[in-house]
């Protein structure tokens, strides 16, 4: 853990450095024997206390954690269990300036849809995609597996901005797959609708006129970075 | 229905234990006896990307027409000495179990033009889906689900099916995340008491279903439970050490299809399988390389070595260049299956030495092969029935798991990397939390948070939660 | 270029004629050393439904960028001991060098890549196209097409090519028809004079490409002629007995790139590897079971008892349940070869145990099979040597391959229904009619009646048709 | 062989069977052991003598003959060496009827252009196709191996009435079949366009706005007979 002084640059860093490492909190002793010491919690306290901008608690502290625990989890560095106590640890962190954002919405890089398509009930790769999604920014807004098109469209109108994406595990689904990107195309002619799931390729994301493709969760943020670049 | 209990290893000496032998061999479909020397190809296809519903079903059954007589043919060209084939059976085809019998009756009537015509020793398996979780929370013993279930098992038995499979899903509703977390109190508790007790529920309809039949109640595979964690292992999502766990664990969910009556052989992409055949002597299928078209592995040869039928799990029907893909598929079994018949016919030793080199050839480079080397099945099986009850049994397992893979790791040829020995630790250190008593378990899993889970399904009441 | 005849054989023992070893080992590409031991899978892919022009060569780089990574990451998972990357061109990567040079240097990155970041021993094997027969009649040895194949050998070779290879067609213009009628005398000349004139007018200028390189000038294939035959016989438009008698004729024409210095590794879909191995001693290419994907075949097994690479043919990149194709058929070699190696490391007794189980599975079987054992190898290999001259040479090894067949079918194991025994006689009276003189042969031949062949691209005077 | 009488029903009978043993004429002595008896030449000069119309001799006799060849070979009793010979046969009896059918052309069961597509060199497949499909009666204008739309064209343009047929081998030539399909609807939109060839099939041919699709040739002469039913 980094050396511990009062600069808010520093403090940034460690919650960064606790998110990574999954502390949540003093109490916790994830690392083993760090118990009593400060976790994101008592970081993002500090901060806050030292003015530090909620905005950039978030940005340079929290997300910024994440997102290196994202690019680990894609170069094969650490396992999803990681992953998911570093998102545990961020989301506390996360309560904590909530209030602070009053009654706005958290600041975002976007709303994101996501769902798998009818017939499927396949959720494990959806679910990873919509975490990793999260920790790069995005607000997550998770329709679960057997979506009819109706239900992906009526999310989609709650929530105009946002970015979609759907999951087919199965070849017969691959069929509700196109036909969910067909209804969104109806009500929503350009709306970024990406797609993925492991028969899915390119050439079928073309096929069906969905957005693009993405064969893994950091490819998946890439691509959305193309396709609706952060405003 | 009686149930059987296991307490004894029907085979305890792991050189006994080898491919196309099992103790108790089952006869079926046209002449076709499982385990009694032979190893025979099993064949899986499933559909290219395409809908099923009431309006493509004419389209479905073309697919399907054309997919069995190209494979059957392939099989009476390469004079394979018999054949099973399997339909497993996609969620529509369960729900609405008319259509999937329709299937079936149709590669019935294939299979028997081919064994008429070309003497073909050949016989069919039917794998209704399990699609109880269509509806959240899952009800599991009730509800339109569970009712297109039970028909689908007797329409598939009516229209020919010689034996009837499942992948059943009982527990999922706490495995899924407790797979990602890596947390195995949550696993144990999934497949040793959740899982456990659905499949003794479930395989009693199955038996009654087959009852008085000509279809066998077969078997059953952890699939959704240790080949998702496989899956996630091998794409580096999670650590092998814990896939290799959940993959011996998940032996005492499926052993309770056999002790409610199953005779074999297993589902072939229980891996589960040879632990299955030392305590209980059924046949068993198993896949390896020739399934990496379904999905890859590290696994390819050491999973042949104790296979009685020898399957691809699932390929497309997709055109590839040398012939459509399940063809290709059967021939690929087809020689796999020469190769370990020919040697056997050179008498056990020989056999033997292919099985060796099979289990050596994958051993060494993965905890979830090191933990199918014939003496490690054997050791993994022991502790299983030296323990009572699904839930001591787990525990039983989960813990000599563990040994076998620190012992292997540190003075025997198990190569693990730094991060896999952090977690075999991880691993040891949660069993040691884990209550050896049922209800503390079950409490301390928390099945209260799993949105999804009725504990009244599982025979669990509230207040025990 | 300096020619080298082959009076004895380099292998004289059939015990001596085991995968995995060859006496003339070659080592290339990232430390890789072929027929000292180990046997190696060897890749190939090539693209799914889509055009090459100019204007899709990005989306073609894009392909083979993604099969690449896709291939070699399995690779390192799977820790193979070494690997072979094969890249076939197609036809208009060939008639335009510089796309097939620039996918050459795209493969070559990866590799070193993979190479500077694993430690994965590698090499690339490019095979230019035979696209000569663009135009028609043949010309051979000038004209655009030819040129476009010159440049092709250069551009590959400077791309980073570590071995040089082709599938040539020298002969085909009278070998095709041939094939249909199941006419002996005319394949005679179309291998054993056209196709050995061609080929040693054509290795002389891979020679030269690949001197002062790095890159090997491997080895040449005659699947145009032998493995067509293989394909129609699977199809059972012609008899198998002919498609034997194809085969083991086909070595006369491809030994002659080894008499004109190429040194190995041969090309995969070479059946008559075997005996080129017997009689050079370099080690060689095959493919069997696991290449299903790209043909089906009787000798899915017995192909692999004499493999020092082991190869899938090819197979398009297309999404399978469990991966991309290449991946899935990586995988599949890799298991494959992990078995022959760990049986090699039992000793030269073990490893000829697992030999003669993968010859003994198929030989009986079909007459493809059996003139492929070890004994029948060394035969057949034997006959070639002690003749003078392709054409001599051709002959013999007709005769030789029907006593094979006639002694296996009458006293040994081989299995041969009515109508093949029916076509060994056939192809037996054919045989006693061919002259014994070349140019009587040729004339015999009726090549004027062929109406793409040019006499002048095989050094045939007008007048001697 | 069939009793030798005189009746004109055994004479087709004979010719029938001669086309089946490949038994061209008296001279060949094909079967063994067959030289100077009558092979197809003779009987149909005997049919003539006897007055037995030329369609007779030709759909009774000759394409009798060879349709059973044809039937035998799709059931694999006979290799193509053997309907090679049989074809040669029913030649020989078709250069003697020629000239009877005095300057119009033989009767058909239509004309088919067949050839394969731009950059395919494959033709095996192809040759067998056409000829079988000549001994169920078709006219076969073959237009040959890398045929360039503009050339389709330019044959059907000749033979308005045909059918067509397009083989491909290579996945990357399959492209090229799409393409010459679009050229021919061009000119001819209603053009019956089947196609074949290893790594086509039947949802690639609809793709493309083929006709339909076979894999072998007994499939290709039925799937004919369905899509341009003989008048
Ligand atoms: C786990 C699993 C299950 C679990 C699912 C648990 C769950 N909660 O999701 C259970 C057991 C329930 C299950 C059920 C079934 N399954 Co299932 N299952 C699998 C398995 C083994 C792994 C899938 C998985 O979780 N992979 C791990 C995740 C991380 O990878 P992923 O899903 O590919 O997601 C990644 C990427 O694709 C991408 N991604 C995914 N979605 C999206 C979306 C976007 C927008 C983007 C950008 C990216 C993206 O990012 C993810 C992370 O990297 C596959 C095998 C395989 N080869 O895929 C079979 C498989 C998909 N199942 C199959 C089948 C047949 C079934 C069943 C019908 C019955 C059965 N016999 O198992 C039922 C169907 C249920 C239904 N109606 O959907 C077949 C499909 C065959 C076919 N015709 O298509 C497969 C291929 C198995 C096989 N080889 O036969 N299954
Ligand atoms: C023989 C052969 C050749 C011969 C061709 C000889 C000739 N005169 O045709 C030669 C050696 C010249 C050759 C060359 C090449 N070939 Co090539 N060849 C083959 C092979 C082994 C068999 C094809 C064959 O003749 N089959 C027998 C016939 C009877 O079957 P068929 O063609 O499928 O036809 C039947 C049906 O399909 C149908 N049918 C066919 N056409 C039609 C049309 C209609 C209208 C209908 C209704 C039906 C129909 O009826 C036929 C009779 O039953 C295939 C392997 C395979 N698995 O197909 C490779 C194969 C097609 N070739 C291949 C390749 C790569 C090539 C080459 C590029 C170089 C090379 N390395 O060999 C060149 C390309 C030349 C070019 N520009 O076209 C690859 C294609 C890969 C890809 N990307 O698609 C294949 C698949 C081999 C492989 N496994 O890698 N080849």
């Amino acid at each position: 853990m980094t050396e511990t002084t009062d600069a808010p640059k520093d403090i940034l860093a460690n919650i960064a450095q606790c998110v990574q490492t999954g502390k949540a909190d003093a109490n916790m002793n994830i690392p083993m024997g760090s118990k009593g010491q400060p976790g994101v919690a008592e970081w993002v306290d500090q901060a806050i206390a030292k003015d530090v901008p909620p905005q950039t608690i978030l940005a340079e502290g929290l997300m910024a954690g994440l997102q290196v625990i994202g690019k680990k989890f894609a170069a094969n560095e650490v396992f999803i269990p990681e992953v998911l106590i570093a998102a545990r640890a961020m989301h506390a962190g996360m309560n904590k300036l909530k209030p602070l954002f009053a009654e706005q919405d958290m600041p975002s890089r976007g709303t994101f849809v996501m769902g798998t398509v009818q017939g499927d009930l396949h959720d494990i790769g959806k679910n990873l995609v919509c975490m990793l999604l999260e920790g790069a920014g995005w607000r997550i807004i998770d329709v679960g597996v057997d979506c009819a098109p109706e239900k992906l469209v009526a999310a989609i109108k709650e929530h105009p901005d946002c970015a979609v994406g759907l999951s087919a595990l199965l070849t017969t689904t691959m069929v509700a797959m196109g036909k969910a990107v067909s209804a969104i195309r109806e009500s929503f002619p350009d709306k970024t609708v990406i797609v993925g799931g492991a028969p899915v390729t390119e050439e079928f994301a073309k096929e069906i006129g969905a957005s693009g493709y993405a064969p893994d969760p950091s490819a998946a943020i890439d691509l959305l970075d193309r396709l609706q670049p952060a405003a | 229905m009686a149930v059987r209990h296991y307490t004894n290893l029907t085979i305890d000496r792991s050189e006994d234990l080898i491919f196309g032998r099992a103790p108790h061999p089952v006869t079926c479909g046209h002449d076709l006896t499982i385990g009694a020397g032979t190893v025979y190809p099993e064949i899986n296809f499933t559909l290219p990307p395409m809908e099923v519903t009431e309006s493509t079903m004419p389209a479905v059954l073309d697919q399907y027409q054309k997919i069995i007589d190209g494979v059957c043919q392939r099989a009476v060209d390469l004079q394979v000495p018999g054949l099973v084939v399997e339909f497993e059976l996609l969620p529509p085809m369960t729900i609405e179990p008319a259509w999937g019998e329709s299937i079936v009756a149709l590669l019935r009537r294939a299979l028997d033009g081919y064994h008429d015509k070309h003497g073909l020793k050949i016989a069919l398996r039917a794998t209704p889906t399990d699609v109880r979780d269509g509806e959240r929370p899952v009800r599991r013993r009730s509800g339109r689900y569970w009712e297109a279930m039970r028909d689908s098992f007797r329409r598939c038995v009516s229209a020919g099916a010689d034996m009837l499979s499942i992948e059943s899903t009982g527990g999922k509703e706490a495995s899924d995340d407790a797979l990602l977390q890596c947390d195995l109190q949550t696993m144990l508790v999934a497949l040793g008491v959740l899982g456990a007790r659905d499949m003794a529920f479930l395989w009693d309809e199955i038996g009654e279903a087959c009852k008085g039949t000509q279809c066998l109640s077969a078997g059953d595979t952890a699939c959704g439970f240790a080949n998702t964690a496989m899956v996630l292992a091998d794409r580096k999502m999670i650590p092998k050490v814990f896939a290799a766990v959940v993959r011996t664990l998940s032996t005492v969910r499926t052993l309770v299809a056999h002790e409610h009556g199953a005779v074999g052989p297993t589902k072939d992409c229980a891996y589960e399988g040879p632990y299955i055949k030392a305590i209980t002597g059924v046949p068993i299928s198993l896949e390896g390389k020739s399934a990496a078209c379904a999905h890859l592995s590290s696994i390819g040869n050491i999973a042949a070595a104790t296979a009685d039928l020898w399957s691809n799990e699932s390929v497309q029907n997709v055109r590839l260049l040398g012939g459509d893909a399940p063809v290709v598929s059967l021939e690929q079994l087809a020689y796999d299956c020469r190769l370990m018949n020919i040697a056997a016919a050179d008498g056990a030793d020989a056999a033997r030495m292919l099985r060796d080199w099979l289990v050596r050839s994958d051993a060494a480079l993965d905890p979830q092969a090191y933990v199918l080397t014939p003496d490690n099945v054997i050791r993994v099986a022991r502790a299983i029935v030296e323990a009572d009850g699904a839930f001591a049994r787990s525990r039983e397992t989960i813990a000599v798991t563990l040994d076998i893979l620190r012992e292997g790791a540190t003075d025997g040829p198990l190569h693990l990397n730094d991060r896999e020995k952090h977690w075999l630790d991880m691993l040891q250190m949660q069993l040691e939390m884990i209550p050896t008593d049922e209800e503390a378990a079950i409490k301390a899993a928390c099945l209260g948070t799993k949105p999804d889970l009725v504990p009244g399904a599982y025979e669990i009441d509230d207040d025990k939660l």
